[in-house]
């Protein structure tokens, strides 16, 4: 693999990465939000699987293998299982199917995820002088995702919405790993992902809780619990 | 992907074209060479006629492939399409169409009704057949006229 | 004297001349005799800085004229360059002026304040020592305070404008004075030379351009501190709101570029800081982004007007703030380029401007009302003034043929090719500012479709815009005068560029080429003199061939339509769907007409809407009456001077406590104040 | 270079000729997709055609309080389209016009011509023609930041704006529109290309619904030659808006200047090819949609505006993103 069909791949592979990510922004259907987000799985696993064709390790396609199997198969699976779990009761499912009014509207939180994709360009100068090349000038990248996943997980009611966020920082933060040290170890990679997969299922329970109480899973509810 | 295999299992469904109708066609429809715009005036009908309007210009009989097209405005129309007995209401709305619609124009009464005003004749609300208020080219029989009836109406003027 | 000085002086002259004549003669010949006086002087002026900007610099220094340092002039040419464009707006303004003033406003005062103005606005891009400028500002300020309250008498919203005028000028005065005070205090000498080779300590340097460009920004109306703009502009009368609107806010824009990249020359050796520029920038971004906005779903043709002005001067910081911005990189060619993009949107917006105002004038001289939603109609009854006002329209709005689209050419053109050169900083802020102009351009399409073809086209929604009846010649000689430069500057920017490339040259040393960043007539094929060509980067564009090519597009088309066409044209009644007739309030009136955007941009404007229906007494079903109210008002100027306001009034009241009308306390508090001082100074060592 | 500019001149003809020609064929191949995929029989690809033949020989109508901005706004419309044929790099890169007018130049040209339009609409004073205005110029205020910004995103890579001179880059180096920057503007600018044109998911070309009706609210007064030249010019700015995209993301086969008669023929086969298989996919594309709700398009341009916007950050993010 030569210097520029590797800096392309990689490329392209952040950019579907990033894609996936603002986009979330954009949907409103939660189903078609998971789809984005097993998107994004591939598109992380597609980032390693160059970094690993680069670096000629065997061990880092496998790693990307079970991060694209875990990103954008386990997870998203699961997902769709708390989707498809009808609420209880004659259905609301229109309205749990979809992130009707987000704090934020769409348009707004579009051109805000624009002005986060500068910032994290502008912040992120430091590290990518380090040590510039392909994989670290991608950094921006994973923190633009970061900031996006932050901004879902602080302006969407759904939980499904909300968690989705949630997984999007942690794709963001596996994928910096990877690009900075171009490798973290297997042993940790899945410590971190057996603690995201826990956090998944505490919060399916939480939200199959939630609807047994409240019938609906807008988090804004919860403020009844304080009052 | 499930309206794309729809797509694919249903496949064609307009019916192969019927012979092109014999009879002659207005002098006028000759300008129009393959292309006539149609706007529809429902003029007081029992909506009878637009069900079988909407099914000749639907998927199974597909007027458009003629070169037929219904329009918004009538100044985009060549033709109107005309349904009901003239009420007395539209009366003069029915004129105002007919004038509002650039030379050369037709008109096509579809129906019993529009024709001779079917079992509404005399009606106190009725000002009248098609005929009565503009200068009718083409009539459609029937009550209300089979599609193909109206299909073939319809290319008479395309000459299609 | 050579030959800018002795144009200059006689402008003067004239100026001075018109003033005291003009309270002499009978109120018939009044307004004549002024117009033509002050379209003279405009004439000479803009000749005087026509030859400033050819290269012919002049300075002078009058010792005795004003106590203790005397007046000193100077005309570069980027002085020169302000000074024509204030000649050329005179020009059309006292020609107009002529016939508008027929309503009413042949008054001594207004009369001999008209060329006054002027000639402040004449001598401020002249002035070459502080005390100077700040003479002629305060002096530009009365007048136009003045001429701003020539209708107090018939409009009780007159009394308002001018308040908040007064106040505002004035606070931008105090801190234009206090900027140029401590720079002066720091170079010891107040003439500018003198303050050209002073060396400041960096934060009094920041603090002299904080200081200034709060001043110079308020009198451009730039957002946050444009409150006056709005209120001011509509008030006025017409030719008045064209001086102010294309001429003196444009003093602003000469401030700025004086103080911040001429005058702090010697205090910033080694570059300015970058965060200068990108404040201006950032403030013209947001200056067109709202003044846009607000035109864009405002009813008042006046008050649209204003606010399109805020927009305009905007978008020149904006290039003003990326030339600041790229000379601190290292960049001089995109930094002239940028500065070329700015001078040449100031010529552009004082020609269209001036146009605008003075058709926005027309029409409420013809109907007696500014509000659109009542206005239509105007196409059959004031046709040279409709037409006119398209060319207007069709400038501001950005749109090739007109000349706005040149300038906002130039200045996407200096955004799109920085990235390399401009680092983080600019990485970041230049996508945005490319995208705030390019939504600026469209709102400004929006909003000139609305004032256009709601005001002037279709039929009349009242009976007042049914009465109109076209203008008098001098109005439209006026007019047809700005006409004229609009068209002039759309189809021959390359003309005009060479001068403002001089201009740039004295504020950016070295960066520009003798020939200018963007060279016009270059040997070549005879198609190569019409297109600009960006020197540097690669980048063409000829208006005149497009311009060319789109008239003979249409001409082509309609021969070939009147070739295949068979029969004739023919009038035929609305189509309202047969029911009719289609009374005039059926029309989409201005507001109808920004709804969509106002919904579009709710969470900026938060428009107050309220609907009131009244049922009939016998069925809360059957509705009596709906009334609907929608005001947008100035989100910035409610939440900003709002508390300010309030707190003002709240020291007024508690000082009113102070003063309770014993002559005991007020002698008390003489006393108290006098052995203070003596205290203080005796602990004072 | 006399040569050189002959061979220019002859390609931009031949273009021109070609959009005039073939932008109602275009609309034809469209409506007739979208009938076969609605299992209908389709009126034939030329139908378009006949039915403009039929409308210059009607009569052309004039509302009554009407005046020159409802006549003339036909007659700009098409004449900005034709304009832009000539300009924009279809066939050739080597237009004589080429230096007249950049990609900034070429949208503030259509614009022009949707003004113009807008402002027939308004001269009519009815309450559609002010509805259609009214909303067309939204839109196109909307649509503007995407197009300049996408703009920039392409002119970060050629360093220039005008069109020839992108195309001529990407074209000696093919393998650049497989980057981020270059498949996130093409994205935004097919998306301003729907808005542009009026397609689904924007506005329904083919409704009768005058309440949903965006640019066809305009035109409903408008009849004969004048009617005939709007819809011409709406197929003439969708052919050349798709020949655009065609050009600046998939430039195989546009001449480049200095080259012979048998590149201008590939060239002219190329943007037959190329433009047609557009129109296929978004036709095709347009049967798989709704209309979205007026005030649902803003969302959609406040998405594309961001893609555009990550296309000009990409360009400097990423090592292979320009």
């Amino acid at each position: 693999m030569n210097d520029s069909m590797y800096a392309q791949w990689l490329a392209l592979a952040c950019g579907a990465f990033l894609l996936a990510g603002v986009l979330v922004l954009w949907r409103r259907d939660l189903a078609a939000i998971v789809r984005l987000f097993a998107l994004q799985g591939v598109a992380l696993g597609a980032m390693v699987v160059v970094l690993g064709l680069r670096q000629g390790s065997v061990h880092l396609v496998a790693v990307a293998v079970g991060v694209g199997a875990l990103r954008a198969g386990l997870l998203p699976y699961l997902m769709r299982r708390a989707l498809d779990t009808p609420p209880p009761g004659n259905g609301t499912a229109g309205e749990e199917a979809r992130e009707t009014r987000p704090l934020v509207n769409v348009a707004t939180s579009l051109l805000a995820a624009a002005v986060l994709a500068l910032v994290a360009y502008a912040v992120s100068q430091p590290i990518v002088r380090l040590s510039p090349g392909p994989a670290t000038q991608a950094v921006p990248v994973a923190l633009t995702v970061l900031l996006v996943g932050f901004f879902v997980l602080v302006t969407r009611r759904r939980a499904l919405s909300q968690v989705v966020g949630f997984l999007l920082i942690d794709n963001a933060i596996t994928a910096t790993a990877f690009l900075t040290t171009s490798g973290v170890p297997l042993v940790v990679e899945l410590g971190v992902s057996l603690d995201v997969l826990l956090a998944v299922l505490v919060l399916q329970v939480l939200t199959t809780r939630m609807r047994a109480a409240f019938g609906g899973t807008d988090l804004g509810e919860l403020r009844e619990l304080h009052d | 992907m499930s309206l794309w295999r729809k797509i694919r299992k249903t496949g064609r469904v307009a019916e192969p074209a019927p012979e092109r109708p014999t009879g002659e066609a207005p002098p006028e429809a000759a300008e129009l060479r393959g292309s006539v715009q149609f706007r529809h005036v429902d003029a007081g009908s029992c909506n009878g006629c637009e069900v079988e309007i909407g099914s000749a210009f639907g998927p199974v009989h597909d007027a458009e492939r003629y070169g037929a097209r219904l329009v918004a405005s009538p100044r985009h129309a060549d033709a109107l399409l005309v349904t009901g007995p003239v009420t007395r209401n539209m009366e003069v709305p029915l004129r105002r169409t007919y004038e509002a619609v650039p030379q050369p124009r037709l008109v096509i009464a579809v129906g019993d009704c529009a024709r001779d005003c079917g079992v509404f004749a005399g009606a106190y609300g009725v000002a009248g057949a098609v005929s009565d208020v503009v200068p009718v080219d083409a009539e459609v029989p029937g009550c209300p006229p089979e599609p193909e009836a109206i299909v073939a109406a319809l290319r008479r003027l395309t000459g299609r | 004297m050579n030959v800018p000085g002795t144009l200059l002086t006689v402008a003067l002259g004239l100026c001075l001349a018109t003033a005291l004549l003009a309270p002499a003669v009978p109120a018939r010949i009044r307004p004549a005799l002024s117009g033509l006086g002050t379209a003279a002087a405009g004439a000479v002026g803009a000749a005087a800085g026509g030859a400033a900007m050819a290269g012919h610099a002049w300075s002078a220094w009058l010792p005795d004229l004003l106590p203790l340092a005397g007046v000193r002039l100077a005309l570069d040419p980027l002085g020169g360059l302000f000074v024509a464009v204030t000649g050329g707006v005179a020009v059309c303004a006292g020609v107009y002026g002529i016939g508008y003033a027929r309503h009413g406003l042949s008054g001594r005062v207004v009369q001999a304040t008209l060329p006054l103005f002027v000639a402040s606005m004449l001598l401020v891009p002249a002035a070459a020592s502080v005390s100077t400028l700040l003479v002629a500002w305060e002096l530009m300020a009365i007048t136009s305070l003045l001429l701003v309250l020539a209708e107090h008498g018939r409009r009780t919203a007159v009394g308002g404008a001018g308040l908040w005028y007064a106040v505002m000028t004035h606070l931008g005065l105090i801190a234009i004075l206090a900027g140029l005070a401590g720079l002066a205090a720091g170079a010891h000498g107040e003439a500018f030379d003198q303050l050209r080779a002073a060396h400041l300590p960096p934060l009094a340097r920041d603090a002299v351009f904080l200081a200034t460009f709060a001043g110079f920004a308020s009198k451009a109306g730039v957002v946050p501190l444009h409150a006056w703009l709005p209120r001011a502009h509509p008030e006025a009368p017409s030719h008045v709101s064209a001086l102010m609107s294309a001429a003196m806010v444009n003093m602003g824009v000469y401030g700025i570029a004086r103080v911040g990249l001429d005058l702090l020359r010697g205090s910033s050796e080694g570059g300015a800081p970058a965060w200068w520029w990108l404040l201006v920038l950032a403030a013209g971004g947001v200056s067109a982004m709202y003044g846009i906005l607000q035109a864009a779903v405002s009813a008042d043709l006046k008050r649209l007007l204003g606010y399109s002005t805020t927009e305009n001067m905007g978008l020149v910081l904006m290039g003003l703030g990326a030339a600041g911005f790229f000379a601190t990189r290292g960049a001089p060619r995109l930094a002239a380029l940028a500065l070329v993009a700015a001078l040449l949107h100031v010529v552009n917006h004082a020609a269209f401007k001036t146009l605008l105002f003075q058709a926005a004038g027309s029409v409420l001289y013809a109907t007696g009302t500014r509000d659109l939603d009542v206005l239509g109609g105007l196409r059959a009854r004031m046709p040279y003034t409709t037409a006119l006002f398209a060319i207007g329209a069709l400038a501001a709005s950005a749109l090739p043929p007109g000349n706005g689209f040149v300038s906002e050419w130039l200045l996407l053109q200096s955004l799109v090719h920085a990235i390399p050169a401009s680092g983080v900083a600019g990485a970041v802020a230049l996508p945005l500012a490319v995208g705030v102009v390019a939504l600026s351009a469209g709102l400004a399409v929006a909003t000139f479709v609305k004032a256009f073809g709601v005001g002037f086209l279709a039929r009349p929604r009242s009976p007042e815009a049914d009465r109109a009846v076209e203008s008098p010649p001098s109005m439209l000689g006026g007019m047809g005068l700005a006409a004229l430069c609009c068209a002039a500057l759309a189809l021959g920017p390359t003309v005009i560029v060479p001068g403002l490339a001089r201009a740039v040259g004295t504020l950016l040393p070295g960066a520009a080429p003798a020939t200018g960043p963007v060279s016009g007539p270059v040997s070549g094929p005879a198609m190569e003199t019409v297109t600009l060509h960006l020197s540097g980067i690669a980048g063409t564009m000829s208006p005149l061939l497009i311009a060319a090519a789109v008239v003979a597009a249409i001409i082509l088309l309609a021969g070939a339509v009147r070739m295949l066409a068979a029969r004739g044209r023919r009038v035929a009644r609305l189509w309202d769907c047969g029911v009719g007739p289609m009374s005039a309030r059926m029309q989409y009136t201005a507001t109808s007409f920004a709804e969509p955007l106002q919904r579009v941009f709710d969470d900026v404007l938060r428009p107050e809407t309220d609907v009131d229906v009244t049922p009939k007494q016998e069925s809360a079903y059957l509705v009596e009456r709906i009334r609907f109210h929608a005001l947008v008002p100035d989100r910035i100027e409610r939440r900003l001077y709002g508390p300010v306001l309030a707190a003002v009034d709240a020291v007024g009241r508690r000082a009113r406590a102070l003063a309770n009308g014993s002559v005991h306390r007020y002698l008390a508090y003489g006393f108290w104040t006098l052995t203070g001082l003596l205290i203080l100074l005796a602990v004072i060592p | 270079m006399s040569g050189d500019l002959m061979s220019g001149l002859i390609a931009t003809v031949l273009q021109v000729v070609l959009v005039i020609a073939g932008a109602p064929l275009l609309v034809g191949l469209m409506r007739q997709v979208r009938a076969r995929m609605e299992g209908r029989a389709g009126a034939g690809v030329p139908q378009p055609w006949r039915d403009l033949r039929k409308l210059l020989r009607k009569e052309p109508t004039e509302p009554r309080d009407t005046g020159w901005p409802f006549r003339l706004a036909p007659l700009v419309l098409a004449g900005t389209a034709l304009v832009v044929a000539a300009v924009v790099p279809l066939v050739s890169t080597a237009s004589p016009l080429d230096s007249a007018a950049d990609l900034f130049a070429v949208t503030a040209l259509l614009a022009l011509g949707s003004v113009a339009l807008a402002l027939g609409g308004l001269d009519t004073g009815t309450a559609f023609g002010g509805m259609g205005a009214s909303r067309e110029v939204t839109v196109l205020a909307l649509v503007e930041p995407t197009i300049l910004v996408s703009v920039f995103a392409l002119s970060v890579r050629a360093g220039s704006t005008n069109l020839g001179a992108i195309v001529n880059v990407t074209e000696a180096d093919p393998m650049r529109v497989l980057s981020p920057a270059s498949l996130l503007a093409a994205v935004a600018l097919a998306v301003v290309t729907i808005a542009e044109t009026g397609r689904i998911p924007v506005d329904n070309p083919s409704t009768h619904l005058e309440l949903t009706m965006i640019h066809e609210a305009m035109v409903l007064e408008y009849s004969g030659p004048d009617l005939a030249l709007i819809e011409w010019a709406s197929a003439a700015r969708l052919t050349v808006l798709l020949g655009l995209l065609g050009s600046l993301f998939l430039p195989w086969g546009v001449a480049t200047a200095g080259t012979g008669a048998l590149a201008v023929l590939i060239g002219v086969a190329a943007f037959a090819v190329k433009t047609a298989a557009l129109g296929v996919l978004l036709a095709v594309g347009e049967v798989f949609m709704a209309k979205l709700r007026l005030f649902r398009i803003p969302e959609l341009l406040a998405g594309s505006f961001l893609l555009a916007l990550l296309a000009v950050a990409a360009s400097f993010f990423l090592a292979g993103g320009a």
